[in-house]
């Protein structure tokens, strides 16, 4: 059985390591702070100018003045530091980001990934995304395997517009986990999602990738 | 000291809402906007405006007030999803957009503030940003030169000033105000409250008064929230 | 939390002291200069060192030490005046030294830091500085291309720090720190005072703790200075 | 007679106008401080990372983590702020200070200035002194008109390497004025110290300039 959003998430959690400094895309990659382990210390990372990025806040403590780059209501920790957009992109651009985990329309088997512009739809930007997979040192992608009309997500090359071209490390779809050890070598199938098998991965999969189960 | 602080809103604009002039806001989404200085924008009637901000506000707060009106000739944004009345104007043709990465957008506010003309960024490198750009090597590398960007204007807004006009911002509220303050020809602050001289601790002072020629305290802040999540009490 | 507090100097620097590696150094002249580091990186006997750092210490203080025992190859300063030793092996063709503006050595650190390779200024056009440098024009102003410096190791003094790397600096002490502790591949903080988490303002942090691998907390600090200069109380 | 060095840096100090943020260079420039007119408020930038720059420290003052760029122990105001040296030459290089007033050991009709290096001596360096004069708006210098063997300073070209080319705006020297209106223009003499005959100015003078007094 595929995985769920959240066992995805919960698969994803666990590349996280102990004193990571750690940014979460907008969407399923948010879900990934619900998985963190108990025994690893990770800092999460807010590109509007956060660093230890806290909990949701109960209803008495909210503040408009503290939200995260989803402009969802958040709280501080004892660790928070605040800055400007500027310093919190000096950050990223500068390789100081341990990991990123993000959402995709597309990745290619060279890397490339596409997850800003649909060609013809109403675009609504790229936000920090192309900083993101541009500047922090492993990027992540969970995504579903297919798209609602059943094709595959992970491709030969990408056909929308790129967000960054050779930048991702590791897939996290619903059927199974792909890595590449480095950005010349190619995917490699890591693991499978319970009952999820082999063939049905290569079935559902444009890109070429390796084996490694 | 030539006195920077103005009455309101309004007056703090005066002889600068030129027709077709360049403006800064500060804020991300809805959260550090200078709402009474984009209202009082709007009020002035100034049009063809080019804005320079990270968002485009929501159809009735922020620059969507000024977008219904009509008064933004062109945007440069990293992301504008929130606006019915931009998405129809763009669509429509009727509103130039420039997207920049949201990174590169406040590097090129910082580089505009700090005389830096252009700077070489990983960000965008084989994607339509990088298109018509100059592309260099550097240690094996690709990247792509960004210009700095300059405001006729900036709008910011900040938590608590002194009258020689030094700012200190609170929490994420801070995001593009501290850097677009250095980037304005001239740099509009308002406040939520003034403090008096020697109030605010020369360490902890985000934008330095030279950077701030006018200033307002505002007035019943709306600060208004996007996406209130919250979680249950213990 | 991978502890970042290390007992003293000696053993912050460990595995990191090797032969040849470029290393920054925080300060203005004598002014917040990491003086535990540099006395354990003397004692650590690492040699062909490059020092980024604006200044060179004096004889007996701060990077004069490491100049000393001839464990420096080379220099990039803006300003050097202050040092006999210095001056003799200078002249003696026994140090490399590179001299930068100022304003562009603390660019290039923080171009370094957050990912920027290259940058254009105006700084040094028409001058030494200039020649072998690519020149551009903007708007029909000509400036020249400098480029992002790392270092192996940045050494950084600040007054306090909490368990997480957060600092904070204290008045003109903080000049190249907080610049340079975004550029050190490793990034090494003495402090003079560590407090309990949470107990900096999240609002006043200078240099957020994702910047800093090792901290110390100093003893005794010496803080000498330079051109005691007073006047007669009233 | 030609005027003192206090009176040099009087005849500077008239040039500062209310409202201005002034850097002051290392040496003679420093005792601008001392003569700026009681009703104009003036803020001092040191480009060591500080706004709003305080008199000396009385004794008991005295902190060492507050020194300004020519490394001497000074006092804060009311207004001051601190900021990193990256963030000070922001400033600097962004246009942001009104005027700074430098001295020179040579000054070119062109407006080029000399004042960091000697070849075959032994250089300190430049330190800030070419960021300050491809920044700030306003260059005023300040120096004896001849140097100790007797010869002009202000150059039909400058022999010395330079700190700047084409960026200065005024000298005053102790003999009287020259200003420029832009740095397409001539420098004029607008001024002489009492007592000094424009004919000694040309006498001492190698540049061409216009008179205009």
């Amino acid at each position: 059985m595929p995985w769920t959003r959240d066992q995805m998430a919960e698969r994803a959690a666990k590349e996280l390591q102990d004193g990571f400094y750690v940014n979460l895309g907008i969407g399923m990659p948010t879900l990934v702070a619900n998985h963190i382990g108990e025994d690893i210390d990770v800092t999460l990372q807010s590109e509007n100018g956060m660093l230890g990025m806290g909990p949701f806040p109960t209803e008495d403590e909210v503040d408009a003045d503290l939200i995260n780059a989803g402009k969802q209501t958040i709280t501080e920790l004892k660790r928070t530091s605040y800055f400007s957009s500027a310093d919190s992109f000096g950050m990223i651009r500068g390789g100081h980001i341990d990991l990123s985990v993000l959402g995709a329309m597309e990745v290619a088997e060279n890397g490339d990934i596409a997850n800003w512009m649909i060609p013809g739809k109403m675009v609504k930007g790229m936000g920090g995304a192309m900083d993101l997979v541009a500047g922090v040192k492993r990027i992540i992608v969970l995504m579903d395997h297919t798209n609602k009309a059943g094709e595959s997500k992970f491709l030969k090359a990408c056909s929308l517009p790129l967000t960054g071209k050779n930048v991702v490390d590791m897939i996290v779809s619903d059927l199974g986990v792909f890595r590449r050890l480095d950005h010349d070598s190619p995917f490699q199938l890591i693991e499978l999602a319970p009952g999820v098998t082999e063939e049905e991965v290569r079935s559902k999969t444009e890109a070429h990738y390796e084996v490694a189960l | 000291m030539a006195d920077k602080v103005y009455a309101n809103a309004a007056a703090a604009l005066e002889g600068l809402t030129v027709d077709g002039i360049t403006v800064m806001a500060g804020g991300f989404g809805l959260c550090g906007i200078p709402e009474k200085l984009i209202a009082a924008l709007r009020d002035s009637g100034a049009k063809d405006l080019t804005c320079i901000s990270n968002n485009a506000g929501v159809d009735d707060f922020g620059l969507g007030l000024l977008l219904r009106t009509r008064q933004i000739k062109k945007m440069i944004s990293s992301y504008v999803g929130e606006n019915k009345e931009f998405e129809r104007q763009y669509l429509g043709g009727e509103l130039e957009l420039e997207f920049n990465p949201q990174g590169t957008l406040a590097e090129r506010c910082r580089a505009g503030g700090a005389g830096i003309p252009g700077f070489y960024t990983k960000t965008g490198v084989g994607t339509l940003v990088a298109e018509g750009k100059e592309h260099k090597e550097f240690g094996g590398e690709t990247y792509i030169l960004e210009t700095g960007l300059v405001a006729d204007v900036a709008l910011v807004k900040a938590w608590k000033a002194d009258p020689y006009g030094n700012l200190v911002y609170r929490k994420t509220a801070q995001n593009f105000n501290s850097v677009m303050a250095t980037a304005g020809k001239v740099t509009i602050a308002e406040v939520e409250e003034l403090v008096g001289p020697g109030e605010l601790d020369p360490d902890r002072i985000d934008t330095p008064g030279i950077f701030v020629q006018r200033l307002i305290v505002g007035q019943g802040y709306e600060k208004r929230i996007e996406q209130r999540t919250v979680r249950e009490a213990a």
